[in-house]
């Protein structure tokens, strides 16, 4: 991100001031979000918690690039910017941390991110790593033959690249030029492995010319340069161009979850490094210097976050657990049948 | 009614499907120009378009994970696994995302799906050509596992299994394809899923099977019959929702059952047979249950020896019929 | 002797196989610097080298394909799934190659492989990291399913593991790692595959189980005690082979048959296990045979209601106990 | 090929007038045994049978570019040619289309051509597409843990390229830089479903890039530049440079097998152009032109092949078949268990 102030007229296409900030309170939000759902982790009050810190600005712009109602995601366990973004709210946010009954996602069901709000055009993941890839081309190809105008962007991060499902996906996207985009987030790790026992290769971006569509790069921390480089992939997957595989650069800054130590596998001081890319302070920096938002309006918009979220917590905590009786409904459309 | 045989009940099914409902497509390895290997799905692609009868790549996990998704987007697609002997790299789309999409998103996304695959020995298929794999999946609840073994009712079940809203995994037997002929019902027939046939009544001894071995089993019977014994042939048509209520109404009329299937024993369908009725009906027995499948061996091979003393034969079954009636 | 957890005893016997045995070596995803997820690994890739502790990628087909790989090629490979769930994609594999492997090449090729992963509930692992697979695997003809309860249990049939000739699936409950706590005998201590353990001998009752519920059994099984019901409880200890010996015997001995597990019922182990005394004891019996089991749905929830609901407890088991005992 | 004259100094490394002929005479000894397999199917004898007719240049320079007794072969199910250039004996390749009791490869259990001779160093597969390719990589991890110096090259069609495992495989290999070599028969058709409905690329060998290895181009209907390629690949292997994926451009002149009939997906005019490709007269010329043989020499090969292949016929038609009881052998090491 360079420093120098921008003129508006610079602002990639589909970008406005409005939208800009706009973008910014969903960093913060979901920053809000996820600091409290490992607060709740360490009072005891939920027993998991996941993190997308390092990544908000990547899945943030994802989001922004797509239209709202048309398109679709199929989103991955780290995505709760991009969530967030695209229509969860606050509260169903906090519902699925805490299994509560009237969770959309999975009433309880599911660990926590595991979205699913099919009238936002949300699609549903398992926890079984890139299993969901080939959902997101199926739902392409439903698109296509329907002659529809949606595009499905779907992301997973560097090591689920290593599945066999991974490529069946992006072979079959790219045989039929489907409307898709497949967004990696690489945030090196996954889980303790880091990226050199994952791939022989440094960019994942280079494993798209296996495809037949182009691999892009972005700085996943930057929210205008990854905005810019989604939305030329959502751009073309909409007019005909087929796939594209964006490989969003980011970092992991927490613990893979609340059950993992990175101490284990990482030094402190790699760790310390990539904190210093964190795309919240830095987006607010590159805002107020171009004079879209001064400091009353970051106090605003942080306190306005923090009362959203500690309402949704307070409003989910008081809902309703699943009952034993729970267990058996959506087995099937007709029931639970054997 | 026209006289089909099995592969023709599939094929006119599939073609009518097509025909009436613009979210049915079909996919799978060859099933384009090529109209499948059995020649179910020929001259489709010039009736319906590449992209209606769609030739995918050498891929199964992704003909089931691209067919879930294009599902959860609102078609109905009919995927085919070329033999059943290939589902297994596509067991994670099957049983750790399709029967789960249901219940995972409590209702939110379905997955109306169906996986079309040829299984079962007897056609010199060797051993990665043969496999049964019923029992392979039918322990996953939000599966539903058809094997229909009359022209009529691969028609009949078919046409349920499309007009569901759950995924079904649509079992055929090969060596019924051609071998079974029958009368098939016009238009849009369809039999419910999780109803047994009795394929022969009888009030001797219960066969309690499914598959080609229906045919078999009925074929011994009437060789009983001369006999004096009289057998009751009980045909599954769907393995999961089973028909608990027509198995222990057999069990406890005949008063003997013999479980007979293809596939290898050890854990096979037939064990969940048996402990149904020990379970509502042991005492209504007067002789164990016994079972007569495929021996517990990796599959049977290519030289047809292998594959006959594989299978339950019309003359084992008798065999095994005669020694339970002596009981 | 040592007391040990069910984790530490695991932990010790894949130590001083990596010592003992140059052939030996453990791959998965998580093993090396990350000790894998529950620390059953820690510090061996310090001592082993990055070798002998292999990370792999993220893709379980690959684990087990490439282990296949090693042990043609001599290895005796110890692979990691990292949780039950995620075997799903390693199917092909393991179903269709390493099972068959000896037998499609009548003995020339073989895999001497050993295939760890934890699987089943009560540790709030959700939907997808709570599953048990056992009869997902238990019809395969080739392969071997180890699931054992206590520490000296699992140390003893791990050894046999690595030792066999043959693949092996090896099933951790993750709720007994730390929960289960006994006396580890010392050395490269086995025991014999196909062996079922009684838990605790008694007369009026037999419980057939395994994994955990060995444990909530033999705890159920000392509350009736107190009201002068004398259960007996048999783990199975290995699933594939079955030791039907002693099931057939035990059920003679007290004439009522409870089975437990906490995997689904519909087609799950305790069928087969109702078929073999359906076979061969039934008429030994005094009541039917009964199955207490997880319920027909696709998994417990992350919610610990859900969990709670879908596990058999002590109570559920002692519950059904009294009411078998009481036909 | 060249058509000039070549002097014998410019003979590739490892290459000997005696081991042209040698090759020459595999190939000869193939398309013997080849038509024997049809022409017993046409007979009735037997139910099956399937060729290479097409592929014998690259299969057999890949035989030859390897270190018998050293080197392993994981091939697949097309690779007659390969077979029998690396030891396997026209007796063992007509028992195994007769399904005999004493067949070495599978005791009459598997399809024909599914080889396994662990004595000289050919493993197993099933006929399960790109399953065998993590088993090739096993293999080579173990040589590598072990340092060995044996190499693995194993083979497959371009259609198997699709299969996630193949993928996961070629993953695999790059990250440990393992001794082994990826042979891709590319003959453009996987049964009926050709290159373009497979794959959005052209080459097979432009999917290296995403592995982190070379990937190389020869032409698989001519032996000499075949085997200079995977030669290459195999020195690189041997000497740890890592894996390679070789791409061989051949053609199959005939049905996928003896159940198949490409005429329901290929015109007649195009099967025949393929045809012109043949590499057996095209090679027997080249070696004429060359003076390694004269046209006694080739007749003298062919009637050699004739006679072992009638020979081998006879013999193997006559041996036993299996019977009931040897259904239950080589269940587990122990015998049969349940
Ligand atoms: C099939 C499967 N294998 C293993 C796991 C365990 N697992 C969960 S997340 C993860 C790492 C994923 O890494 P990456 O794809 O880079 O995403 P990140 O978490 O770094 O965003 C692993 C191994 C799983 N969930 N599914
Ligand atoms: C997993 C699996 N899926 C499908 C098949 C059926 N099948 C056998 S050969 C083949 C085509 C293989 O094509 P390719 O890899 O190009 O090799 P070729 O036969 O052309 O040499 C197919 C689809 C199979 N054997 N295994
Ligand atoms: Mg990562
Ligand atoms: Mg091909």
């Amino acid at each position: 991100m360079k420093s120098e102030p921008t003129v508006r007229e610079t602002l990639p296409e589909g970008l406005t001031p409005d939208r800009l900030r706009e973008m910014y309170y969903c960093m913060v939000l979901t920053r809000t979000c996820d600091d409290r759902g490992f607060a709740l982790n360490r009072q005891g009050k939920i027993p998991f918690a996941a993190t997308c810190q390092g990544h908000e600005a990547i899945q943030v712009a994802a989001a922004f690039a797509l239209r709202k109602g048309v398109d679709w995601l199929v989103p991955y366990y780290r995505d709760t910017c991009m969530a967030l973004s695209f229509g969860v709210t606050p509260r169903e946010q906090l519902m699925c941390l805490f299994a509560r009954k009237d969770d959309i996602f999975s009433s309880g069901r599911q660990f926590p991110n595991h979205y699913s709000v099919p009238d936002r055009h949300i699609a549903s993941i398992s926890s079984i790593i890139a299993a969901h890839v080939t959902h997101a081309v199926g739902m392409a190809l439903a698109h296509k033959m329907r002659k529809e105008d949606a595009v499905v962007l779907t992301s997973f991060g560097e090591g689920s690249t290593s599945e066999g499902e991974w490529h069946e996906a992006m072979n079959f996207a790219g045989i039929h030029k489907l409307p898709v985009v497949f967004l990696c987030e690489n945030n090196e790790f996954a889980i303790s492995v880091p990226q050199k026992m994952q791939m022989a290769v440094k960019n994942v971006a280079d494993r798209a010319v296996a495809y037949g569509f182009p691999g892009v790069i972005c700085d996943g921390t930057d929210p205008l340069a990854s905005y810019t480089t989604v939305r030329e992939a959502v751009e073309r997957a909409r007019s005909g161009g087929g796939p594209t595989l964006v490989e969003a650069k980011c970092y992991r800054a927490m613990s893979h979850t609340s059950d993992d130590n990175q101490l284990q596998y990482r030094t402190a001081e790699d760790i310390e490094a990539s904190k210093k890319r964190d795309p919240v302070p830095r987006f607010e920096a590159w805002l107020t210097d171009r004079g879209y938002i001064d400091a009353g309006g970051i106090l605003d918009m942080k306190a306005r976050a923090q009362q959203e979220v500690d309402e949704a917590t307070d409003w989910a905590e008081h809902q309703p657990m699943p009952t034993a009786e729970d267990l058996y409904t959506h087995v099937y459309a007709e029931g639970p049948l054997s | 009614m026209a006289v089909k045989n099995l592969l023709e009940a599939v094929r006119e099914t599939l073609h009518d499907a097509l025909a009436r409902d613009e979210r049915v497509f079909i996919m799978g390895e060859d099933v384009g120009p090529r109209g499948n290997v059995f020649l179910i799905t020929k001259d489709f692609v010039e009736e319906f378009g590449h992209d209606r009868v769609l030739d995918t790549p050498l891929a199964e996990a992704s003909i089931v994970g691209v067919a879930i998704g294009a599902a959860m987007a609102g078609m109905r697609p009919i995927a085919e696994i070329q033999f059943a002997d290939f589902i297994y790299p596509a067991y994670n789309q099957i049983v750790g995302e399709a029967a789960k999409m249901r219940y995972r998103t409590a209702g939110g996304n379905t997955c109306p799906l169906v996986i079309r695959t040829p299984y079962g020995g007897g056609v010199g298929g060797a051993l990665s050509h043969s496999v049964s794999i019923e029992a392979l999946f039918y322990h996953v609840p939000g599966l539903k596992i058809l094997a229909p073994s009359t022209p009529a009712d691969a028609k009949g079940l078919l046409n349920s299994a499309i007009a569901d809203d759950d995924p079904v995994l649509f079992l055929e037997h090969k060596k019924t394809y051609r071998l079974i002929k029958g009368e098939v019902p016009p238009g849009e027939y369809k039999i419910p899923m999780g109803k047994a046939d009795i394929a022969r009544p009888g009030s001797d001894l219960s066969v309690i099977t499914y598959g080609l071995m229906r045919h078999f089993a009925t074929q011994a019977a009437d060789e009983l019959f001369k006999d004096g014994i009289d057998v009751e042939v009980v045909d599954l048509r769907s393995i999961r929702p089973m028909d608990r209520e027509t198995i222990v109404k057999s069990a406890t009329k005949t008063r003997r059952v013999l479980i007979v299937h293809e596939d290898n024993k050890f854990g096979g369908v037939g064990a969940e047979i048996a402990a149904i009725i020990a379970e509502e009906a042991m005492f209504e027995l007067d002789a164990p249950i016994r079972r007569l499948c495929g021996p517990d061996v990796p599959a049977m091979g290519y030289s047809k020896a292998y594959e006959e003393a594989f299978m339950p034969s019309p003359e084992r079954i008798a065999a095994a019929m005669r020694d339970l009636a002596a009981f």
